[in-house]
């Protein structure tokens, strides 16, 4: 028996978790430091998986299989594809930045009360979310991605319920209270997206008889198994609903802007960026793949309702007043392109979307990250506090352009890529809908530049005057990852190369061939 | 024995004796269910279930169980309602007595669900083909007491057990709830003085009943000075059974009788006259 | 040799990340070095110009491939280069006039901080404005057309800390976008009929018209709208005069020689996708006209001098779209008067911003008057680029010009007349502001003042190193024409990749030259009458209506503002409403009933043992029910 | 006769002691209720025995008869102590449950 990588792989954050929450409240910086090496192991581990990982090999591969609960059919069953991979890579890659940039964000107000330890319980929380999000990727058994799916929500209720921003315009009293109704939005939200899912999961072992992906996608496919119609389609809808929440696509959307709103940064892009992933991801890998008639049946209204995403989004972001919130904003706008390059069926729109997954966590990342540090020295998310910025705090100014530049799809960053697959794969089945989606980067365009213009720009406020410019430990969270949305900009192939053996097993499952050419190109 | 033996060969079938006895007594113990329900009184209630239970015992009788007759005489009827009359005796009586309906609707939800089941239960019985009576003839071959002793120290013997330990917890339990240890010193009577002063009411001690010799039993409320009865001298009990006799009236009523007896005996008629 | 292609953007890009990420160590060097690598871009371009004039005429396309970009099934983008003949001829404009600008830039902004920042972006937009000509596919072109962008929001709005330079950016990025739109939707159509997008098939599709009429015509209005954004022509040309906010070097190399030309290139570049469809040719051809006499209206009223020659400039370029759009008539035409533009207009600007750095900044034209006697280089410089744009005969402006009014009369027919007229008209107009600027800079009395605080701008003359590359400017501008014109050398160097065909013109081009005379005289005689004779007024008459309106860029801002501004403004304050109110309102009244609901059946929770019975008595009832109609069933 | 009645008679008397236990507030009566009920059980095992001819029913019913006595002595005492803390017997007082 081989060494169980991708068991360790999630299990290695875990036992960091506790043993960070077990840290004794003095030893603050200990747990800290706990937290980022267990983090950056994990990112070892994550390459170590990326290595043996052969984009050309077996569909599923480093598998593990055990027996779990033999009453139900439940196995203990991982292993990952291309697309399974890359967002492992990008879970593990962005955490050390997470907690990096979450230094101080959990450090207690008062000193002195012993018991109380606000650092080790963030820090563990936080690597339990990066433990459950990397089991999520590699389950493809479908009862156990669903406990792990909705147990993530656990340790994320507490993250924004509990650890909220400490900028905040209003009274203590009000803060919290805005932050424990963003924190039961957010879990509500996705317990009933869980609980239609659960009944769904339920209703698909009493069709198929048991919880494995493969082995029920292999039984459709050759014809043992076979499903009626209506029952697909609900069963469909069952696991898109919970996904939908998750990603979140219009008009499920609400709680997105609130949790963000009031979550820390460092939260704040662990939602965005790894958790929600989780919801586009597995639209891609549960959905089409189990329900493939239904995927197809559904997919008018869902590139409908991404369409209002996008360019819902973007306008709603336009209008925001709060930085954070605009933010939030347009990741709704981005997860309508994600959904739209997933159902638009087409190996462009497809490897895009996965590629659209990584390359939006990193650009979200760099965007909030340095959002969080100047909403941190100032004390306020209201943009209209700042403006100026750039002057005082060059670097800062510079990185966050950065970041919203890729945020906007600016070619040579890597978002570009993606979003570009997506609009070509999207165009090339569906030409009205591409169109109306290209208009997002004229809006994206918009709120970006807005947000530049009004906080960065200008005479200096007097309140700014004396902000500090970027230090080193923010530097060290920011250089890598703009570093990364360049090298992914320009050199994607790596990703690609991954992404697109698993894309057309997905592609054949659904039974899509991509459209061809209007002629062939002359030579 | 003879009769019970004619029993044991009627546990098959069912003689006109039986249903005779079955239509006669039935009707008594659902009489007496109803009364238990229906009566104000407690005593009364345990009473007419007491009668029920009897007539319950004869049905077991009647049905071939003769150990659980008796055993509902003795145990049921015997003790366990003594238990029940004890009881009511020492928490005597209080407004749940009363049969007015304080929760809206409970009454009406009650008969509702009451008559709805019944008739459910009834139906269901009526549904069920149970036509076919084996009779206990063959079972009670051995004597009724020695088969069910076979069984209860064979196949029940587990259960039979733990029945014994539950009994000893049950009374280890009812000591328990009962007893009361005085956890705190009792209060002298001039501590009880000082608190009546601090709550402002009865400074004095309650007044007493009665009023006159022939009548100074306890349920006699006292007189207030202008002959009305005063609910205070009369024990907290009676008040609510509803038990003070008012004497008032018969007191002006002998009066005046007096008044014209000695007005016959002085002869002096105008006065009796008036 | 070819592998020398990378290295032309190479040079640039690795300054632009030298300076930009260098930090405060690299200011006392930034601008030499930035200077050195746009002028090694160029020595680059030379070298490869040499190696490619040793070739045959059919040999001169190189080709580099260096990697491959996005390899997804069925999709594939590289990046790889192609430097032909078209290319060629924009790398030597953008590194040459580039590397001048680099050098008048070190004079121009010695007392910024941010100079080194300054250089970092100039180079950004060498590397980005050499991807977009060298790039062999759309794709790889596109990422450098909106790479010209960014380094055109961030120098427009270099200086941040002005509300109306950030502002001037953003509009720039955002009206350009649109444009971009159209260059992405483009791309997109021919990936999805021709399964690629890579210059070289698409246009040899296009050229054996396939994949349908409609289709072409699409992809041509497509990019027709891309380039309306990036060359500011009617209706996404607002943004140009606004961009004058950034230095003016900038101005010079990116919004009058280079960047703004970029839609033109495009245009020539897809030539055989708009030769196969007339349609498309028209509406390039309508734009080009319209633009062609707005810029110039609009150049007739501004008395800013750089927003003058914005005006100008847009007015130009629409000569340049009017004779891409007349097809293979006027391509080489079109190339041409950009070339020669990409001169004078560099330095026309570079002249006003030497005017600028003696007068304290000061840009009003009214607050100018007799500066010839203090700035001579300036004065010469200038008046040199005046006459080219003006098509003084025997200037570079005067051979580029006159070829495009040839063409447009060469097209034919009643629009050959109608846009032939429009582009004399154009350069009568032209003839008018570029006089009345020279005249109100130049020469009457002079008008300036002390400014509030009382300080006299003393006008001098520039540095050398901002002399200097006007001199060479000048030099172009006035040869530059000349040299090509002469045996038609830039007909032959760049028809084996454009193409060339004569039209058949309804009046010779001598008669076409006589009245271009004619109308120039007239529109340099009209602005003397109007301002070299009367003393021109310190503050602006009222003027009419016409005036008015130009002052205002013809009121399209106004239009802007109030229905895309305007407009944007409710949908989104509105929408924001609606998410709170309404998606969110659904939600969170389903919560609020819900615990309504609850609200309510907590009553039932009464506290009353024997309400509890009462429903666990009517609940026993109703499972024996179920059991029974179980039973029953 | 049909010994089926006697089960109809043990319906009977189980619904009214229901009907009982739900509409009586004083908890000794309710408790009667309850002791009625648990007899009309044992009718109806007792019953169920002479037709299965078999004595389970019986022995089921002695059972029933054992844990009700011991229900009643803690049933009892509870009343008891209930009476002397609030002075009442009534079931109505004890609803500290209510929210």
């Amino acid at each position: 028996m081989s060494f169980p990588l991708l068991t360790a792989t999630a299990v290695l954050p875990a036992v960091g978790a506790v043993a960070t929450a077990a840290v004794p409240a003095a030893r603050r910086t200990a747990a800290k430091w706990l937290a980022l090496l267990v983090s950056l192991a994990t990112l070892v581990l994550a390459a170590v998986v990326l290595a043996r990982f052969e984009p050309g090999g077996a569909r599923y591969q480093l598998t593990e299989s055990h027996a779990w609960i033999k009453e139900f059919g439940v196995r203990y069953e991982l292993g990952v594809d291309g697309i399974a991979v890359a967002l492992i890579a990008l879970t593990a890659l962005l955490m050390p930045f997470v907690i990096l940039a979450g230094w101080h964000d959990a450090d207690p107000q008062e000193t002195g009360s012993s018991r109380w330890r606000p650092t080790q319980g963030f820090f563990a929380l936080i690597l339990g979310v990066e433990a459950m999000v990397i089991i999520s990727f590699e389950a493809t058994d479908v009862f156990l991605f669903y406990i792990f799916f909705e147990a993530m929500l656990i340790p994320m209720y507490f993250l924004i319920g509990g650890f909220g921003d400490r900028a905040h315009a209003g009274s203590d009293e009000h803060a919290a209270a805005q932050r424990s109704y963003a924190a039961v939005k957010f879990l509500l939200y996705n317990l009933v997206g869980g609980l239609i899912m659960l009944a769904a999961v339920i209703g698909l072992y009493v069709v198929a008889g048991n919880f494995s992906l493969p082995e029920i996608v292999a039984a459709r496919a050759n014809g043992s198994l076979h499903m009626a119609t209506s029952t697909e389609r609900w069963l469909f809808l069952g696991f898109f609903f919970a996904f939908a929440v998750k990603a979140p696509l219009w008009p499920l959307h609400t709680w997105l802007p609130n949790a963000m709103g009031e979550a820390t940064a460092p939260v704040a892009v662990l939602i965005t960026a790894v958790v929600d992933k989780v919801g586009t991801f597995a639209m891609l890998r549960f959905c089409l793949q189990l329900f493939p008639e239904a995927s197809k049946w559904a997919t008018p209204v869902i590139l409908v309702l991404a369409l209002i995403s996008i360019v819902y989004g973007a306008l709603l972001a336009v209008g925001q007043r709060d930085i954070k919130r605009l933010v939030a904003y347009a990741s709704i706008s981005h997860f309508g392109f994600i959904i739209l390059g997933i159902f638009a069926m087409t190996s462009q729109g497809q490897s895009g979307a996965t590629l659209y997954m990584v390359n939006h966590g990193i650009s979200t990342a760099a965007l909030m990250l340095v959002a969080g540090f100047l909403i941190s020295r100032r004390g306020s998310r209201l943009i209209a506090d700042y403006g100026g910025v750039q002057k005082v705090a060059p670097v800062l100014a510079g990185t966050f352009l950065i970041g919203g530049l890729a945020t906007l799809s600016l070619p040579g960053l890597a978002p570009f890529v993606s979003e570009f697959l997506v609009l070509v794969g999207t165009f090339a089945r569906y030409p009205v809908v591409g169109i109306i989606a290209t208009f997002g980067i004229v809006l994206a365009a918009l709120y970006t530049l807005v947000l530049y213009q009004r906080t960065m720009t200008g005479p200096v406020k007097p309140e700014v005057s004396a902000l500090p410019d970027l230090r080193v430990r923010e530097l060290a969270v920011v250089v890598p990852l703009i570093a990364a949305l360049i090298f992914l900009g320009v050199y994607p192939k790596p990703v690609t190369d991954l992404v697109n053996p698993a894309v057309k097993h997905t592609l054949s499952d659904v039974h899509k061939t991509d459209p061809k050419p209007a002629v062939e190109a002359a030579k | 024995m003879t009769q019970l033996a004619a029993a044991a060969t009627l546990s098959a079938g069912t003689s006109t004796g039986e249903a005779f006895q079955f239509w006669v007594l039935g009707t008594f113990a659902v009489l007496g269910a109803l009364c238990t329900v229906l009566m104000k009184k407690a005593v009364h209630s345990a009473l007419c279930l007491a009668g029920t239970m009897i007539v319950l015992a004869i049905f077991y009788l009647a049905n071939g169980a003769y150990f659980l007759g008796v055993v509902q005489i003795i145990v049921y009827t015997g003790a366990i309602m003594m238990l029940f009359l004890f009881v009511v005796m020492l928490v005597g009586v209080t407004a749940a007595d009363s049969l007015k309906e304080t929760i809206k609707g409970q009454r009406w939800l009650a008969l509702l669900c009451g008559l709805g089941f019944g008739i459910l239960l009834i139906a269901g019985i009526g549904n069920a083909s149970l036509h076919h009576f084996n009779g206990l003839g063959k079972a009670n071959a051995g004597g009724n007491v020695q088969g069910l002793a076979a069984l209860l120290f064979t196949n029940y013997v587990f259960a039979f057990e733990i029945t014994g330990a539950l009994l000893i917890t049950a009374t280890l339990g009812a000591m328990v709830l009962t007893h009361r240890e005085r956890t705190e010193r009792a209060r002298t009577q001039r501590e009880l003085a000082e608190q009546r002063v601090r709550e402002g009411k009865h400074l004095p001690p309650l007044p007493a009943p009665g009023v006159y010799a022939r009548h100074n039993a306890v349920d006699i409320a006292g007189l207030l000075p202008d002959g009305t009865p005063s609910e205070l001298t009369v024990n907290r009990t009676l008040r609510q059974r509803g038990q003070i006799r008012d004497v008032s009236a018969e007191a002006l009523g002998d009066l005046k009788a007096l008044e014209q007896r000695s007005a016959e005996r002085l002869e002096r008629p105008e006065e009796a006259s008036k | 040799m070819e592998n020398l292609i990378a290295l032309l953007v190479a040079a640039p890009l690795l300054g632009a990340a030298v300076l930009l990420c260098g930090g405060r160590r690299l200011d006392r060097v930034g601008h030499l070095l930035g200077t050195l690598l746009a002028a090694a871009s160029f020595v680059i371009g030379v070298v490869l110009f040499a190696d490619m004039l040793g070739k045959n005429a059919d040999d001169r396309t190189f080709t580099q491939h260096l990697f491959s970009w996005i390899p997804v099934e069925g999709f594939q983008a590289d990046v790889s280069f192609q430097l032909d003949q078209l290319s060629m001829t924009f790398v030597l404009l953008i590194t040459g006039v580039g590397s001048l600008i680099h050098i008048y830039s070190i004079g121009y902004m010695e007392h910024d901080e941010r100079r080194r920042r300054f250089f970092g972006y100039l180079n950004l937009f060498l590397a980005a404005m050499l991807l977009l000509v060298l790039a062999d596919n759309y794709l790889l072109l596109y990422v450098g057309w909106e790479g010209v962008g960014l380094a055109s929001y961030l120098l427009i709005g270099f200086w941040q800390h002005k509300p109306s330079a950030a502002t001037a950016a953003k509009k720039a990025f955002l009206v350009n976008r649109v444009g971009d739109m159209g260059l992405s939707i483009a791309v997109m159509l021919m990936f999805t009929t021709f399964g690629t997008f890579a210059f070289g098939p698409v246009l040899k599709s296009a050229e054996e018209h396939l994949g349908g009429g409609a289709t072409l015509t699409g992809i041509a209005l497509m990019l027709l709208l891309a380039a309306c954004g990036k060359s500011a022509q009617v209706p996404l040309q607002s943004w140009l005069g606004d961009a004058m906010e950034g230095p003016t070097p900038v101005s010079a190399l990116i919004h009058a020689a280079t960047m703004v030309t970029a839609g033109v290139y495009l245009i020539v570049r897809s030539g055989a996708v708009f030769n196969a469809s007339p349609d498309a040719q028209l509406v390039v051809v309508v734009v080009g006209a319209v633009t062609l006499l707005f810029g110039a209206i609009v150049g007739c009223a501004k008395d800013d001098i750089k927003k003058a020659l914005a005006g100008s400039t847009m007015s130009q370029i629409g000569y340049m779209v009017l004779a891409a759009g007349l097809g293979p008539i006027g391509y080489v035409f079109a190339i041409m008067h950009l070339v020669t533009h990409g001169f004078f207009k560099a330095g026309l600007f570079l002249g006003a911003g030497s005017v600028m750095h003696g007068m304290n900044d000061e840009v009003d034209m009214r607050k100018y008057g007799a500066l010839r006697k203090y700035m001579p280089v300036t004065f010469v410089t200038f008046g040199l680029g005046y006459l080219a744009i003006i098509g003084f005969p025997g200037l570079s402006g005067f051979f580029s010009k006159d070829k495009i009014i040839e063409a447009a009369f060469a097209k034919g027919g009643t629009e050959g007349w109608i846009l032939g007229s429009v582009a004399l008209l154009g350069a009568a107009i032209t003839a008018y502001y570029m006089t009345r600027v020279m005249i109100m800079t130049f020469f009457g009395e002079k008008r300036w003042q002390p400014d509030g605080e009382g300080h006299e701008p003393h006008p001098h003359e520039s540095p050398k190193s901002m002399t200097i590359p006007m001199i060479v400017l000048a030099v172009g501008s006035v040869f530059a024409g000349g040299f090509f014109s002469i045996g038609d050398r830039f007909l032959h160097w760049l028809e084996p990749v454009t193409e060339h065909s004569h039209g058949n013109a309804p009046i010779s081009a001598t008669t076409v030259t006589a009245a271009t005379m004619v109308v120039l005289v007239v529109g340099a005689g009209l602005a003397y009458l109007q301002y070299g004779r009367r003393p021109v007024p310190v503050v602006a008459p009222r003027g009419s209506l016409l005036t008015r309106a130009a002052r205002r860029d013809l009121l399209q801002d106004d239009f802007n503002h109030v229905v895309l501004v305007r407009g944007g403004e409710h949908l989104t304050r509105s929408l924001v409403y609606v998410d709170h109110t309404l998606v969110d309102g659904v939600v969170n009244g389903t919560a609020a009933s819900v615990g309504g609901l609850s609200g309510r059946l907590r009553k039932l929770q009464n506290g009353y043992a024997r309400s509890y019975a009462v429903s666990m008595f009517g609940g026993a009832a109703l499972i024996v029910a179920a059991t029974l109609l179980m039973r029953a069933v | 006769m049909n010994p089926v009645n006697y089960l109809y008679l043990a319906a009977l008397l189980f619904t009214i002691g229901a009907t009982g236990v739900l509409i009586r507030r004083n908890a000794i009566v309710v408790f009667m209720c309850v002791e009625l009920m648990l007899n009309a059980c044992n009718l109806a095992f007792v019953a169920f025995s002479r037709m299965h001819g078999n004595l389970d029913g019986q022995i089921i019913a002695f059972f029933t008869m054992v844990v009700a006595a011991a229900e009643v002595v803690v049933g009892l005492a509870i009343i008891v102590s209930l009476f002397r803390s609030r002075h009442s017997a009534s079931v109505d007082d004890a609803s500290l449950m209510k929210l």
